[in-house]
């Protein structure tokens, strides 16, 4: 039986327009989506309207400070939403809804943009608010791009590294870091390196990786079904600031006797944090016996992660990798709007006292009112 | 797949006939009617054998690769043996080669009237499918679930998690259970850990057989309990007491604990 | 009563000689020794002493290892003869294993055994074996007794057994008919653990 | 000026003010540059350069009301800021008291303090 998606439907219109707002972390994004009557289905996608997105660029070194990330966004979210209605060609009266992160995320970030969904709902009539899990909106975008209708999700970004498997109307976090996010994690390293964060550091982190040769040796953390990373990062930090440092200490590797570059530091670092990634992962597959996965989050754009991900989803009987390509895993609004819309159409929205936004918002704390497979 | 992995083994141990058992995430278990160095070996089985695999993984660097399977076969093998030298009713190894991730070991358990193992998820769900509500629930289940519980105290009171505690990694030899599978095994003294092992098992029990679980539950509490007030002197009964709050608070926030965004 | 030759299903490619000789001459022994410290060809054996081997099983669970490793060219003795003796101790220090295990003055009861190449072998390669390891040990045939679980049992020593594999805080069943196979389990399991 | 004059006003008012505090934006040239909400220094000495200034007040009725906004929020952050020192300082002066309490009675060592 599938969830009936239009009683919410207005009278007279065959389909249903979302304005989704993010800015959880330092992109600002900003999407229309269109929804029509009935099921989404294979014939029935979403379309995407519009999808603008400003990322908040820090110098090389440094890293977002939740102030200058809510000023950004701040002073850019009237220009990028008005650009947005202008790319989907809608005016603001036909919006059924207005969608925003609610969370988890920065606190200052979220605030900026949450003041700007309720000053639209007012100013066009009244317009529902509807607030988004932001992992929800990854997830759900991932399902409606790729069409994996029940993967196994890994949701990997600056904040977040989950395992997700979606059962009885909650989507169950399996497996997940026990301290930082990988994203984190590959951002600070690349801070130690001082390399750019222009397009972003993760995206420099693994261009340098790929000309890695050497592999050093680094603390595999895996625990059951969960991971940690702040001793590896820790461990790697100190390694880099003795090669790199004053002291320029030079290390070799041991098998060949030429000496570790910063790229093989890139190269180690990636390939012990997706091992267990990838590890982790499979594990959550085997245990609800599912054979998709789905990558979601700015480091899904890895293509080392998806490839190690392709190898081990090969292994398993036709096994299926879904990603989605930098304009749906990066942060983005068109995510927002997608996974508010499926919350409206089965009647969740909020009044404008329950818009209060949230740093910890676990991704089980959401009812998934719109699937009951 | 699994032919892939089937024929790595075979070149591993030329000669030796298996048949997989299961495949887990880690692991590849086969069953061989074939004893790699002697005929009548001291163990409670003769002639049925298990071989746990760990088979090399593509994704992963090789030399990552190679240290993982190493490290984990190890790691089995080293908690199995600890196992053996308490008394604690679990398979006894046979031989490993650590470098290619195998580990041979006793093979546990009888068959069922149906043809399964006896592992106590079947036996539970063979009295279910077959049997009156109260053959479910007579003196023999209850007992079986008390020594289930007795062993995990066990386990526990030597401060060794398990891990991955499921009915089907509980396996019953003539009605005294046993514990196998000990891929995700650990150390540790917290009654944290202690209380999330119990309620992983606690969960699949919910589960695997919803139907009566609350008095599997209920009986598997109380003989974990009652081997804890044996060892009161070695500070059982406290052990106890503050390992079942922990359960409660684990129940409560289930696995996870509530993380920054 | 003679030799046994033993293979390994997985192994094809080998037979093992093995023959247990009982009341061999110390002073026999100390030449022996010598010899394998000169790796004089004529001892290419593996000589075992008898006071740390409580089961066949415990024996062949090395042997089974020891052609492993040399197959898979892992061994960490030189010799196969060395990596059989090594397989056996659970501390990772070959001078201390060869003390415990190998050829021992003290120790009457000596264990012989040589890792053969199947295709190497013809009818009466394992007579020629044992009666030159007849004129070695200076003993007649009839000091030849069976390799059994029970002569074994009867020649081990089993407090410095336990001590050497650090089994005295072990969990024996109260059943002492099952010690043999406790301790063998134990035995094995502490081997398999050696330097991890 | 225009007819439709839009002048932002606030208030502050708390239990340990006489009187509520009325802020007046005053007739001054305003803009959308705030002294208050610039970018941190940290990113400037760090070689980065603010490309996220709010765009120019336009020469109308809204463009003077953000400009006024502005100023009134330049006003609202520098009256804040000084009430957070002044809790602070206060805080510190009550801490100072207590410690002499602490020693009398609880016998906290004073050397162990950092």
């Amino acid at each position: 039986m599938t969830v009936d998606l239009d009683k919410y439907a207005k009278p007279g219109k065959d389909h249903y327009i979302a304005l989704g707002l993010e800015g959880s972390a330092n992109k600002l994004g900003v999407g229309v989506i269109r929804h029509n009557l009935g099921q989404l289905s294979s014939n029935n996608r979403a379309q995407v309207l519009s999808n603008v997105r400003d990322t908040y660029i820090t110098p090389p070194g440094e890293g977002f400070l939740p102030r200058d990330t809510a000023r950004h966004h701040r002073n850019w979210v009237v220009r990028i939403i008005k650009r947005a209605l202008i790319d989907a060609k809608i005016k603001g009266t036909d919006i059924d809804c207005i969608c925003f992160t609610q969370g988890p995320g920065m606190g200052a970030p979220l605030q900026s943009v949450v003041i700007a969904a309720r000053t639209l709902a007012q100013l066009w009539g009244d317009i529902p608010l509807v607030g988004v899990n932001h992992c929800i909106g990854h997830i759900e975008m991932g399902r409606e791009i790729t069409g994996a209708d029940n993967p196994v999700v890994l949701y990997v970004s600056g904040g977040n590294t989950q395992v997700i498997a979606y059962s009885k109307q909650r989507y169950r976090i399996f497996g997940e870091t026990l301290d930082i996010a990988i994203g984190n994690c590959l951002d600070r390293f690349a801070r130690t390196l001082k390399i750019p964060n222009e397009p972003a550091p993760g995206y420099n982190i693994e261009q340098m990786a790929k000309k890695g040769k050497h592999l050093i040796n680094l603390p595999y953390t895996v625990k059951g079904m969960d991971l940690s990373m702040s001793g590896i990062l820790g461990y790697i930090d100190q390694l880099a600031k003795e090669m790199f440092g004053k002291q320029a200490k030079k290390v070799v590797d041991e098998t060949t006797g030429e000496p570790i570059t910063a790229e093989d530091l890139c190269f180690s670092l990636q390939e012990i944090l997706f091992s267990m990634l990838v590890e982790i992962t499979e594990r959550a597959l085997a245990h609800v016996n599912s054979n998709q996965v789905l990558i979601v989050g700015g480091v899904g754009s890895n293509e080392r992660l998806q490839e190690m991900m392709k190898l081990m989803i090969q292994d398993r009987k036709n096994g299926q990798i879904y990603a989605t390509d930098e304009r749906f895993c990066i942060d983005n609004g068109i995510m927002i709007a997608h996974a508010g819309l499926l919350s409206y159409r089965t009647g969740q929205t909020n009044d404008i006292k329950d818009t209060v936004c949230t740093q910890r918002f676990r991704t089980d704390e959401v009812f998934i009112k719109w699937r009951d497979d | 797949m699994t032919d892939r992995l089937v024929s790595q083994i075979q070149n591993h141990l030329p000669n030796i006939p298996v048949q997989v058992v299961s495949q887990g995430a880690e692991a590849l278990v086969f069953q061989t009617s074939v004893h790699p160095y002697i005929d009548k070996p001291y163990l409670k089985n003769q002639g049925k054998y298990i071989i746990k695999y760990r088979p090399s993984k593509p994704y992963r660097h090789p030399t990552i690769d190679a240290s993982i399977t190493k490290n984990r076969t190890i790691g089995e093998v080293k908690f199995m043996n600890k196992l053996t030298k308490l008394g604690i009713n679990a398979p006894s190894v046979i031989s490993a080669d650590y470098n290619r991730g195998i580990i041979w070991m006793e093979f546990l358990g009888t068959e069922l009237t149906n043809g399964d193992i006896s592992s106590l998820k079947n036996w539970l769900w063979y009295l279910e499918k077959n049997e009156s509500k109260e053959k479910c629930l007579n003196d023999q289940v209850q007992s079986v679930c008390r020594k289930v519980g007795k062993l995990i105290g066990k386990l526990h009171l030597n401060d060794m998690i398990h891990g991955d505690l499921t009915s089907s990694n509980i396996i019953l030899e003539d009605f005294e259970p046993a514990l196998i599978d000990f891929g995700l095994s650990s150390y540790s003294g917290l009654s944290e850990d202690k209380a999330v092992d119990l309620y992983v098992l606690e969960r699949a029990i919910l589960s695997t057989h919803s139907v009566f679980s609350d008095h599997y539950n209920q009986w598997l509490l109380e003989g974990y309990e009652e081997i804890h007030k044996e060892f009161s002197k070695q500070g059982g009964t406290k052990k106890y007491v503050e390992t079942y709050r922990k359960l409660e608070d684990v129940r409560l926030r289930g696995r996870k604990r509530s993380m920054l965004g | 009563m003679g030799y046994a030759v033993k293979s390994f299903a997985q192994f094809p490619q080998f037979q093992v000689f093995i023959a247990l000789f009982a009341d061999v001459r110390s002073e026999t022994l100390s030449t022996v020794k010598s010899e394998l410290v000169g790796a004089n060809k004529q001892y290419d054996y593996c000589f075992l002493n008898t006071n740390h081997l409580v089961s066949v099983e415990q024996l062949y669970s090395s042997i089974y290892r020891s052609i492993s490793n040399f197959v898979n060219e892992t061994m960490r003795a030189k010799t196969l003869n060395t990596e059989i003796i090594f397989n056996l101790a659970p501390i990772n220090n070959i001078m201390d294993a060869l003390k415990r295990f190998g050829v021992d003055e003290s120790c009457n009861n000596v264990i012989v055994i040589k890792v053969i190449n199947s295709h190497d072998v013809v009818d009466n390669t394992f007579d020629n074996e044992f009666t030159n390891l007849l004129s070695l040990l200076e003993v007649s045939e009839s000091s030849s007794i069976e390799l059994s679980d029970n002569i074994l049992f009867s020649l081990v020593n089993i407090p410095k057994l336990k001590k050497l594999f650090k089994l005295n805080d072990a969990n024996y069943s109260n059943d002492t008919s099952h010690l043999q196979a406790e301790l063998t389990r134990l035995t094995i399991g502490a081997a398999l653990l050696r330097g991890c | 000026m225009s007819s439709s004059t839009l002048i932002p006003t606030a208030e502050y008012s708390a239990p340990d003010l006489k009187e509520t505090h009325k802020f007046d934006v005053g007739n001054g040239d305003h803009s959308t540059d705030g002294q208050t909400t610039q970018i941190s220094d940290i990113v400037i000495n760090a070689g980065g350069e603010d490309r996220d200034k709010p765009s120019e007040a336009k020469d109308t009725p809204l463009g003077h009301l953000r400009a006024k906004l502005t100023t009134l929020q330049d006003q609202v952050n520098v009256f804040l800021t000084e009430r957070m020192k002044q809790d602070k300082s206060k805080n510190a002066q009550k801490e100072e008291e207590d410690i002499e309490r602490r020693i009398l009675d609880d016998g906290v060592d004073e050397d162990d303090s950092d």
